[in-house]
Order: structure tokens, then sequence, then C-alpha cells
């Protein structure tokens, strides 16, 4: 499987702009299939990002975030090969990780 | 080692990539569209397409490096912007997905009643290993032009049979391709409608398939692309792969010739 | 703002101890965040619950920059960016993103760390065209930008 | 084809021929790549009179004897309501015109179709999401009540080709896309004073 998470920091101004794309359904448990059964909702509930091992943002999510999410951020400091890692989990306990250095 | 290469060439293309085509450019959706970036999710399923090619499967347990999409076994740069074109070992003219479903049959042992099972993904999916493979392989002619086999009699009686097709008028509503895409400056709802009819229109859209559906959540190929435009006529399943579809992409590509490939897109 | 905003923030803080105890024990061997889910607000089926949820309605307040299409080429994904002007309301804390008439309104929470700029993008679904709101936090107080987008139909119907 | 201008007559005649072959081989070919899907058959492939007629490419152009007779026998086929029944609700109406779903694969069969009309055509000027596909009818009651306009009007419904051979727009009421009631309350959406079709008119 490849890499469930692409990333992309950045600095920026006088800080890091984190850029992160998931791979990841997303389902509201709302919508049926082409037969008809209802989709299980399968979504991230929670998504961290951090900086050299240090929480740079916790976020919650619904199910109402779209398919394959995306998410952005800004942190202040970060220096170019410092790590970012962005990790995510989900209502059905499955996780995804990902990291990058900031160029 | 060449999977490895092809890893560090794709990574590269990625990287030097411009900004994703959008397919249309209309006014109205400009400032929605400007918010998305650049970021396609589309590049998951390019680097799952880039796996699944080389990575050994099927009975035969052999990976699709043998596979000839027309510029020799293995090459894959600039061969699909080179698709559809007529192959001598089938006879036949092909698209991408006939002519990998071939591969799959010829080299891994597969059958065609599991490539046809799902070569598209349903709703709540992620992708198919054919949405994969196809996406990667549009991603290796980014930047190329396009440029469909018409030397033979055979692509150009495909060119011909496509036309047909294109204006084929049936089933309960009466539409054929022409209906919505036979003129420009059109659009359905607020969707622009290409004319794919002149070079403009074809181009657009030819280029930028595969594409992300943004609605969708999947990475959606120039055969589905056909396929669903039927099922928007009213019309029965197009199965993949066949005369029809071949035709039609066949048409489609010859008016777009000359334009340079952008896909894997992203649209609505 | 008054005495009773804050009131209401400490008392939602109290019963996300609860909360915090119950993820606790749902999670598989560690505690996966520093902060808790607001569940019951994400829970709440109206934008008036989100907002009882949370312990009042906030103040709209200029300094949050809330920027969302006027209309969405497609209601199932549709981009926001919220930014918060440090000077006007320094030391925000968590920003929430509100659809109003989605089924459950509450769509993203963003708990910000000091040192962490008030900045957030993401792309959530929006069932139909409503207003979207986005919700800042800063100090125990409670402040709000809205925006509303319109979501347009696809050409065959959906 | 384009070429077909310069060529003389014999070969003109062969040129057709040939035209007609491929489009033969198009309908097999289409057939033969298709299958069916839930209530959809491969009959559907299958094309009366008007569909070949007007499933000619641009380039190549029909008889004018055919295109008449044609025309004719789709205006002899309309049933038309009697004078005081044209006119159903024209909220219903709205909501046919609205739904684009029914007779794909992928809808429920037990659902009423929808006419589409938004896809194609400007109706309610508060609408923004209306296609361009055909002409704005946006205000179409101001052009009148007349039993004369009120059949125009229903006849375009129920098969258009009765005025425009190969138009573009489906034969709701001719192919059972509409029902009779569902075409009523269309009618009334767009002539009714009240429909917000007419919003923009003076009382």
């Amino acid at each position: 499987m490849a890499s469930r998470i692409r990333i992309r920091a950045q600095l920026k101004g006088d800080g890091c702009e984190v850029k992160a794309l998931m791979r990841h359904p997303m389902e509201t448990g709302l919508r049926k299939d082409q037969l008809g059964e209802t989709i299980p909702a399968r979504f991230i509930t929670a998504v961290k990002v951090t900086h050299n091992d240090k929480i740079v943002l916790d976020a919650f999510w619904g199910a109402a975030v779209s398919a394959n999410p995306f998410l952005g951020m800004r942190f202040k400091g970060g220096s170019v090969g410092d790590v970012v890692k962005v990790s995510w989990l989900d209502n059905q306990g499955d996780t995804g990780e990902g990291e990058t250095q900031i160029r | 080692m060449i999977s490895w290469c092809a890893g560090i060439l794709s990574s590269l293309l990625l990287l030097l990539a411009p900004l994703w085509a959008w397919a249309q450019q209309d006014g109205i959706f400009d400032e929605y569209r400007a918010m998305f970036g650049d970021d396609n999710p589309a590049v998951f399923v390019i680097d799952e397409g880039e796996e699944l090619w080389f990575s050994k499967a099927g009975p035969n347990s052999t990976s699709l490096e043998g596979c000839d999409l027309g510029l020799g076994a293995g090459v894959v740069e600039g061969a699909y912007a080179q698709l559809p074109r007529y192959f001598a070992d089938t006879d036949r003219v092909q698209d991408v997905e006939s002519r990998l479903e071939h591969c799959m049959i010829e080299l891994q042992g597969k059958t065609r009643e599991e490539i046809h099972a799902k070569p598209y993904s349903l709703r709540g999916d992620l992708g198919t290993e054919m949405e994969a493979l196809v996406a990667w392989l549009a991603e290796q002619s980014r930047g190329l032009a396009i440029a469909p086999g018409q030397a033979h009699p055979s692509e150009r009686s495909s060119y011909e049979l496509g036309e047909q097709l294109f204006y084929f008028r049936a089933g309960p509503h009466d539409f054929s391709c022409a209906t919505c895409h036979g003129q420009s400056g059109k659009r359905i709802r607020l969707q622009s409608l290409p004319d794919l009819t002149a070079h403009e229109g074809a181009a657009e859209a030819y280029s930028s398939w595969p594409a992300y559906r943004i609605s969708q959540g999947i990475v959606r190929t120039m055969g589905w692309r056909m396929r669903d435009c039927f099922r928007q006529q009213r019309m029965p399943e197009l199965i993949m792969g066949s005369e029809a579809a071949v035709a039609l992409q066949t048409y489609l590509a010859v008016n777009a010739a000359g334009a340079t490939m952008a896909a894997p897109g992203l649209k609505r | 703002m008054s005495s009773r905003q804050s009131a209401g923030v400490r008392r939602r803080a109290v019963l996300q101890m609860g909360s915090l105890l119950a993820l606790a024990s749902a999670l598989p061997g560690r505690l996966w965040a520093t902060v808790t889910r607001p569940q019951s607000a994400f829970e709440a089926t109206a934008v008036e619950g989100v907002f009882a949820d949370l312990g009042v309605t906030p103040a709209r307040s200029d300094a949050i920059i809330f920027s969302v299409p006027d209309i969405a080429e497609n209601g199932a994904v549709v981009p926001v960016k919220i930014e918060v002007d440090d000077e006007m309301l320094p030391n925000v804390s968590k920003v929430y993103v509100i659809v109003e008439k989605n089924p459950n309104p509450l769509a993203a929470v963003f708990a910000i760390p000091e040192g962490t700029q008030p900045y957030v993008e993401t792309r959530v679904k929006v069932a139909q065209t409503c207003e979207l709101f986005a919700v800042a936090e800063a100090e125990g107080q409670l402040y709000m930008a809205s925006k509303e987008t319109k979501v347009t139909l696809g050409g065959c119907g959906g | 084809m384009t070429r077909m201008k310069t060529i003389k007559p014999l070969v003109l005649l062969c040129c057709f021929l040939i035209n007609s072959a491929l489009a033969d081989e198009a309908a097999m070919l289409l057939k033969s790549s298709m299958a069916d899907k839930n209530f959809v058959t491969l009959e559907r492939v299958e094309r009366d009179a008007l569909q070949s007629f007007c499933s000619k490419p641009r380039s190549e152009e029909g008889d004018i004897e055919t295109a008449n007779a044609l025309r004719e026998s789709a205006r002899a086929a309309v049933p038309m309501p009697t004078e005081d029944d044209f006119l159903g609700d024209w909220q219903r109406g709205e909501a046919v015109a609205n739904n684009g779903r029914g007779l794909q694969y992928s809808d429920n069969p037990e659902q009423p179709n929808g006419g589409n009309c938004y896809a194609c055509h400007q109706l309610d000027p508060d609408e923004v999401a209306y296609g361009t596909l055909g002409p704005s009818l946006t205000g179409y009651g101001a052009r009148g009540q007349s039993l004369s306009m009120l059949e125009y009007t229903w006849i375009k419904l129920w098969n258009t080709h009765a005025y425009n051979v190969c138009s573009h727009m489906p034969r709701f009421g001719a192919a059972g896309i509409l029902s009779e009631q569902q075409l009523k309350d269309v009618m009334a959406y767009l002539l009714d004073p009240r429909s917000p079709v007419n919003s923009g008119l003076s009382p």
C-alpha cells in the first residue's frame, strides 16, 4: 500500500505552512450503495500534526469533512530539514501516518 | 531497480508538474476552483498504479513490465498519448484499458471475467486496479502531445465508426453524444459542455482525462467517461475496452491530436 | 462578553472531562490527543444545538477571516479557510467549522496550541445551500464569522 | 463527409451507400459493445425512423421529403387535451422541471421520471443553475394563453419533432418519459401567471 498521506511543509514568512492530503473515503453512514445497502460510517475522527515531535495541531473531525481530506495549517518557527508528521485515527480504529521534512 | 528509478522519476514529475489543470474555465466557479490550489488527490492513485505495474500478480505471478503499450514492451513514457492505436498481435485498435486487459490476460494469466467484474469504482470505493494503472500511465504522458495512430486502415475506420457513434441517437430520450457535445459555448445546468467535434473542445476534454472527480472522490478514466455518458443517454452499459468504447475514444483523440496531455486532471 | 458565557465554557470543560474518560477507555492503549473531542457538539442536529453545547451563541467578530466560495460547483467538497487576525483577537485556542443545514452541523474542530498560527484550511461537505460558520475560541470567549455558500445541482440531476 | 461536395453524382451515390453501410455497422458495433443493466436492455440500441434520420454527422444532410414526412407523422400522433384541460399545477410542474432522474439504469424505476428542463433551459429567473442548450423560457407566460399557444406548447412538449424534425429535445409525451398529468403540470409551470417562471411579468 502506497503512503496514505501526502504532506508538504514549506517555510513561509516567520513560520511553516503544512499541507496534507489524506487517503480516506470519509463515509457518513447515510449513503447507500448501488444495491441500496447503507454504506457504514467510516470517517477520520482525529488528526494530529507534530513538528519535531511537538504537537502543533489537534483536529477533531465529523463525517462532514470531504473524502480524501485536505488539511492546511501554519505554525511559527521551523527550519529546513525539520520533521513534520501528520497522523489520523478513524471511527473504526484504523490509523494513517506520514512524515516529511521542511523545505 | 527499475521500479526504484521509476519511483524517483514519477516523484520528480510530480514536483515539477504545473498546477493541476481544470478542464473548464468558465467564470462562475473560478473562486471555488482557485481554492483547491494544486492539491489533487489523484497523486495517491498514481502511486498505487505505479506499484501495481511493477507488482507480480495473477496465476503467473508476473508484473506488467513486459506489457507493450505500443512503444515496445515495458515502455510507459509517452505511450498513453499515442493511444488508441492498432496492435498487430491482437489485430485490433485498442485503448489503454483494452490493452491493459490484454496484458493482464496474456502475461499475468488473469481471466477476462475477473478483469471485467469491477473495472471502475462504485460509490464508496477508493479506486480499482484499472483506474490506478490508467492514472499512472496517463501521468507518464503528461506534457506530451496527443498523437493517436491513424496510419493503419483499422485506425482510420475506428475513427469513422467513432464519428457515427458520436451522432447515434437512440433510447427513450433520443440522445446522442452530440446532443450535449456537438456545439460550443453551451452548458448543462452550470457545467460547460466542450464541443467534442472540434479540436479545441476535444483537446480540453481529452487532455484532462483520467481525472479525479471531486464529486465522487475517485479517479475516473476516459473509458469510464464513455460508459457514464451512455448511462446518462439512458442507454445500456458500455463494456470496458469494447470496440465502441475504443472507436469513440479514437474519434476524440484524433480530434484532440496535437494538444498536450495534462492528466490526471481535477474535475467536478 | 458576559460572565455567563465563560461560565458556560467552563461548564463544558467539566463535561468534557467525562467524555475524556470515555474516549480514553475507548481507545486502544494510549490517549490519542492532548485535548478531547467535543462529542456531544458533533452529535447536535442544529446550529443552535452546537452553540448550546459550546455554552453560548458566539459574538460576531471581524477578526475572523472566513473564506468560503460564494457558489460551489459541488457540495461534496467545499473548500474553507479560516484565519484569525492575531492582533485583533489574540490567543485563539480553538477553531470550529459549522455547516448550518448538514444533518450534524459541526464539521470540524481544530485545537491550536501556543506557537501555532490561527490558520486552518480544509474541505467540507455542504448538503444544500446554507450558511457556514467559523467560530474561534480565545481566552474562554467565543467569536464567529459566517458566510453563505450556494450549492448547485449537477448537469444530469445529481 | 466534407469531401462529398466536390465529387461527381455517381461517386456521391457510392459515398452515400458507404455512409449508410457505416451507420449500420455502427449500430451493430454498439450492440455488441453494450450489456443489459438493471431494467435497461439492448433493445434501446434499436432506432426508430426518426432517430436514424437524425443520427447523421453534421457534415451529412438528410433529404427534405423524409424530414417533412417525419414531421407530419409526429404531429398526427399527438393526443390533444380539451381546451380547459391543458394546465395542471405549476408547483408540481416545478418539481418535474428540476428533477433530472428517470430511465437511466442507475435510477429507481419505481420513482416518477423527471423532465430535467433546467438542464437545458432557463425558467425561474432566480434559479442560477440552468443550462443553455435550449432557449430561455423565462417569462414564457407572456407569449399568451390563447388556444393556439396552449396547443403549440403542448405539441412541443409531447413531440417537439412535429416542428423541428431533428431538435435535440426529448419527446416527453410520445416517448412516455412524462405522464399526461406531469406534462399538464409543466404546462402550468410555463404559463401560469403565479409560476415563478413568470414572476418578472406584471400581473
